[in-house]
């Protein structure tokens, strides 16, 4: 696909817009993409990035990512007009219509987690749904989207440090909230999805994972995970082709 | 496209490309891709007895022009191996080469015994080399002797012929070559991964769970040619050559090495098309190269034969 | 610059960086790229009893993420060694580590003898383990009775510490350090190179006139940092590790894995200033990753300690 | 060093000038760089190529390169203004003062050995030094600089398929050369070398050689020949830190 635009968000956060066919096949927010970073052999792998946003009938889409490792920071210096490898969509991402016409729905992100809720908002929201936004950062200046955010909905922010927003972590905010909510979407490292599974698994909570991949399509079985009727079994999910988002207690974080 | 047939024990392949087991699963994932029937063959995941989990994630850590893995041999068992996975291979036509795997010699033996009478089963994969199983695995493919044992109790079972996969993990490859020779072996498939590691630099601590994986990808090539160019003058039955293929060109390098065909592994997970890619290609670099048949091509590294020389990349 | 300074048997190192054997010559060529004076000290090529020619060329060959070299141990000869290049290094201030070589326990007796005399050699590494040598090195470094005899033969005349340098191209490298220790080393270096191969697609033929050669490079780090770890929780002597280093980076792993200290070897092709980086940045990564001593990174991989938590890349 | 202009004068020829410092390090046609193609290990090695030209002046030297494998395909991806890291300049080139005032000096290029013999006919021109080129090339298609090489002496062009100047080698044009020379500079494949040692062995002969390189530096004795003198014997001479230029006899080809 086609480099349109590239830009630096935050120091190590680019949002990196592609033009190309296979946004025809972008279906659902929360899918995500393999990214080849660079030719060649070095380095081998894909990178699995979420796809931010899309827009069909432009064949568009959005990726946020950190420049963190080899790959993404080889991926950051793609300049316009260049070609960057896809694979993808791959996965299955949020259910959006779980959320009904007239619900309140709260998303969740943390960090580089942040970026496929903005595909699921707008799309909630064109469904009809409130959105509310609880987004996680490190410090003031690792935030981005915050803008974009509050255009479709209640935004609040929590930083690590306290530098803006609330100090703290998202469920320190979501604790403190007023509104009432049905549905919970969230994308986040890890402890952070532990976090609202203990603290609320009792709503409709849907939680996107991460794993390490080998191939992102479900054929080496590098990013399995066991099944919550099932924790010490055989049965298993792959996070990439049956994930990323599962349903909170369907599998074992 | 006859110029790529070859002709091995039990394998009667359309070309010499095929998917490298544990790389490719059972082919469902890559047929939404592209149509199986275009592949030489499949190898297929290891098969244990009975069904296993694997080892914790993360499986994977990435390398210079490698990878390491330690999936652990995760596997639906025999039993649905043979009742889903090869009864869905069977709709297409493409010999199947199924990888058998264990812990001891009885399980090898039970999952041969059965998966050997699978029609679209030509051939097992003995995989006694498995750097990331820790019951026994690791000694059958580094014992002589033991890789003998193994290789003569499946032989006893087996309904098609049989090749030993080997580990690199080795002071002498062509000791286990010629142990499993000995031991019956139709053909040998080569290499495994070599035994590597990563280190996190934030916690201090193995990347893997697993703590050490199985070293796979462009990386490994040289070795793995090596081993063939040893081995494949030293025993009298073929090689399916294998670490780091991902062009046509590694492919030709492979069978000049000794190989008489080739699996690539790794290389689909980087690119899903790189065996329909590669069976493209070949045709057309064997006509820069000046061969009509790529059987041709096995063992010119050692063989009397003239260079080849009306190639200009 | 004391957090990076490393005591091992008979070497103060300021610093744990030194180039590897035979990837720096005798230091006159990097001397114009930088003063010599802040490696923590310098592996000088291979000498044997007698000059050396060495292969016919092509000598070396690209492969992935890696090079394979087949220079045959060419040196000018134990006499010219001490006479011409050690004197040179005698005007700098660096510890220097002398690899022994050759292809029978006498010359390493011989070239061990006299080598370990002259003032500025403060360690020998025995080179049990060059692959391209065929009259019997591959073979000392593949048995462990033979390892364990030379070390000891070598330890008998040698005035200063040894080191014995391990081959990766073994089944089991523990029981080779184990039977060095045995034998009486003061230390390990490993990894030497894998062996390899790479063919020329238009001669169909080997691309080293040796045919094969070693494998080194960051394709071979993940080989090297599980050798090691195996390794350092199995014996008690300190642990020069190599393979692959080019960064601060790659060191700590290293030191993770179990590493006390770190060669530096293809790299310095690559970029003649890498030591002198890498030994600048060093400090740096600690403070990132909140060590004071670079010594308290050694073995982190299996030893019980917390795990590092301050660090973002 | 940074690039100036990047073209391509035949088919996978291509012709780079950069700017940068070590320019002013450049003492004699015939040296080359050691060029690292990409960043990160792959492909690892640097790739040697000739210096074509330079100006000391100006901070800008020329190479001219055939992209042929890994290195150099990717180095021909390199756009202008963009950073190529160079180490050099390495190695010892021609003997410009061999060649006298008012003598006449045959170059012999083949193929891809002919860029740095722009840089040395310059310079005998400078030094009031005939000139004469005989430059081989496998066919049409492939032949570069030949107006450049006219301007500065009598050039003949030999192309292996006849499809322009003379069909054949360099030695059938040389055989048939009329004009007297003293000196003869040459550069490009092994064979070409050796007809010319058999041939010329007599006059004042420079041979430009190749070999698989390491460090390029002389620290690896990758790149080792046996000299003349001592043909079985432990003396030798490196490639690149001795030559790549020698005088004929001086080491065995
Ligand atoms: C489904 C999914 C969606 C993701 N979406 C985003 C996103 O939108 N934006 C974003 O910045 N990041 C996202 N990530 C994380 C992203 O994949 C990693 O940050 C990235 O792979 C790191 O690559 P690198 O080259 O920076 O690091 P390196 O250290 O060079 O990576 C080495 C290897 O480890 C893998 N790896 C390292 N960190 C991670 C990780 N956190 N998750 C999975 N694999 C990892 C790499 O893929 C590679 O194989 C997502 C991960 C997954 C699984
Ligand atoms: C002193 C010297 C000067 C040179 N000057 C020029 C020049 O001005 N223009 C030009 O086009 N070429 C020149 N060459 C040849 C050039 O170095 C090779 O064509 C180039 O290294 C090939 O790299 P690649 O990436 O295309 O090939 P690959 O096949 O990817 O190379 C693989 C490895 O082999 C080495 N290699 C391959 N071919 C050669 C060769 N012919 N000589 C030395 N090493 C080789 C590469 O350096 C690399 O290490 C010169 C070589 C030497 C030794
Ligand atoms: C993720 C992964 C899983 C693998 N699983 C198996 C397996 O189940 N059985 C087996 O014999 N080899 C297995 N292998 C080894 C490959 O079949 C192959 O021998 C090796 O990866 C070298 O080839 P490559 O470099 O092309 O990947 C696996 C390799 C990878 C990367
Ligand atoms: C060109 C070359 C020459 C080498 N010569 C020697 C040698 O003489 N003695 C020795 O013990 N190791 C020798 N080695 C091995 C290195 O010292 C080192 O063990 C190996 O290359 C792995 O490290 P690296 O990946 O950093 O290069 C040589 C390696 C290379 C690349
Ligand atoms: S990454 Fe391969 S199965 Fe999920
Ligand atoms: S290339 Fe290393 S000595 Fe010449």
């Amino acid at each position: 696909m086609k480099v349109l635009t590239h830009k630096e968000l935050a120091p190590s956060i680019f949002e990196l817009t592609l033009q190309g066919e296979l946004v025809s096949e972008m279906k659902q927010p929360g899918q995500f993409v393999q990214v080849k970073t660079t030719e060649g052999a070095e380095p081998l792998l894909r990178r699995p990035i979420s796809i931010s946003s899309y827009n069909s009938s432009e064949k568009q889409f959005t990726m946020i990512y950190r420049a963190e490792g080899k790959g993404t920071t080889l991926l950051s210096q793609r300049k316009q007009a260049e070609a960057v490898d896809i694979l993808g969509p791959l996965g299955n991402g949020f259910p959006v219509h779980e959320a009904k016409e007239g619900e309140t729905a709260l998303l969740v992100g943390g960090g580089i987690g942040v970026p496929p809720l903005y595909q699921l908002s707008q799309m909630l929201v064109a469904n009809g749904v409130r959105v509310i936004h609880v987004l996680g950062f490190q410090t003031k200046s690792a935030i981005f989207y915050e803008k974009e955010f509050s255009e479709l909905g209640d935004t609040h922010i929590a930083t690590v440090d306290g530098s803006y927003g609330t100090k703290g972590f998202v469920t320190t905010v979501i604790d403190k909230l007023e509104q009432e909510f049905a549905t919970i979407f969230s994308c986040g490292p890890t402890p952070m999805l532990k976090a609202l599974e203990a603290g609320y698994g009792e709503k409709r909570l849907y939680l996107s994972l991460e794993e390490r991949m080998g191939c992102g399509i479900g054929a080496c079985f590098a990013c399995v995970c066991h099944t919550g009727d099932d924790p010490t079994g055989f049965s298993y999910k792959k996070v990439c082709s049956d994930g990323p988002v599962f349903r909170a207690g369907e599998v074992i974080l | 496209m006859s110029r790529l047939s070859v002709e091995l024990p039990g394998l009667h392949l359309k070309n010499p490309v095929m998917p490298a087991s544990g790389c490719f699963g059972f082919g469902r994932e890559y047929s939404q891709f592209f149509n199986l029937d275009i592949l030489g063959a499949i190898m297929i995941k290891a098969t244990t007895p009975e069904p296993r989990f694997g080892n914790p994630t993360p499986r994977v850590a990435e390398t210079s022009s490698g990878m390491l893995n330690a999936i652990g041999l995760q596997n639906p068992g025999l039993e649905k191996v043979i009742s889903e996975e090869l009864a869905w291979l069977g709709g297409y036509d493409v010999p199947i080469i199924a990888n058998v795997a264990g812990s001891q010699i009885t399980d090898y033996v039970k999952v041969a015994s059965d998966i050997s009478k699978v029609p679209n089963v030509k051939a097992l994969e003995l995989n006694i080399s498995c750097p990331n199983v820790k019951e026994g695995g690791i000694a059958f493919g580094t014992v002589p002797e033991v890789a003998k044992e193994v290789t003569k109790a499946v032989k006893e079972v087996s309904s098609v012929p049989v090749y030993v996969k080997l580990s690199p993990n080795v002071s002498n490859i062509v000791e286990m070559a010629k142990a499993v020779e000995e031991g019956g072996a139709d053909g040998l498939t080569m290499i495994n991964t070599l035994v590597g590691m990563r280190l996190d630099l934030k916690t201090g601590k193995p990347i893997l769970s697993n703590r050490t994986g199985g070293l796979s990808g462009p990386a490994i090539k040289p070795v793995a040619l090596r081993m063939i160019y040893e081995v494949s003058q030293q025993v009298s039955i073929p090689i399916i050559g294998m670490g780091g293929i991902a062009t046509a060109e590694d492919v030709i390098e492979f069978f000049y090495a000794g190989a008489s065909a080739v699996a690539v592994g790794t290389a689909n997970f980087v690119d899903p098309f790189v065996c329909p890619t590669i069976i493209e290609e070949l045709p057309k670099l064997l006509d820069e190269l000046g061969f009509d048949h790529i059987s041709e091509c096995t063992g010119r590294s050692w063989k009397q034969n003239e260079a080849v020389t009306n190639y200009r990349p």
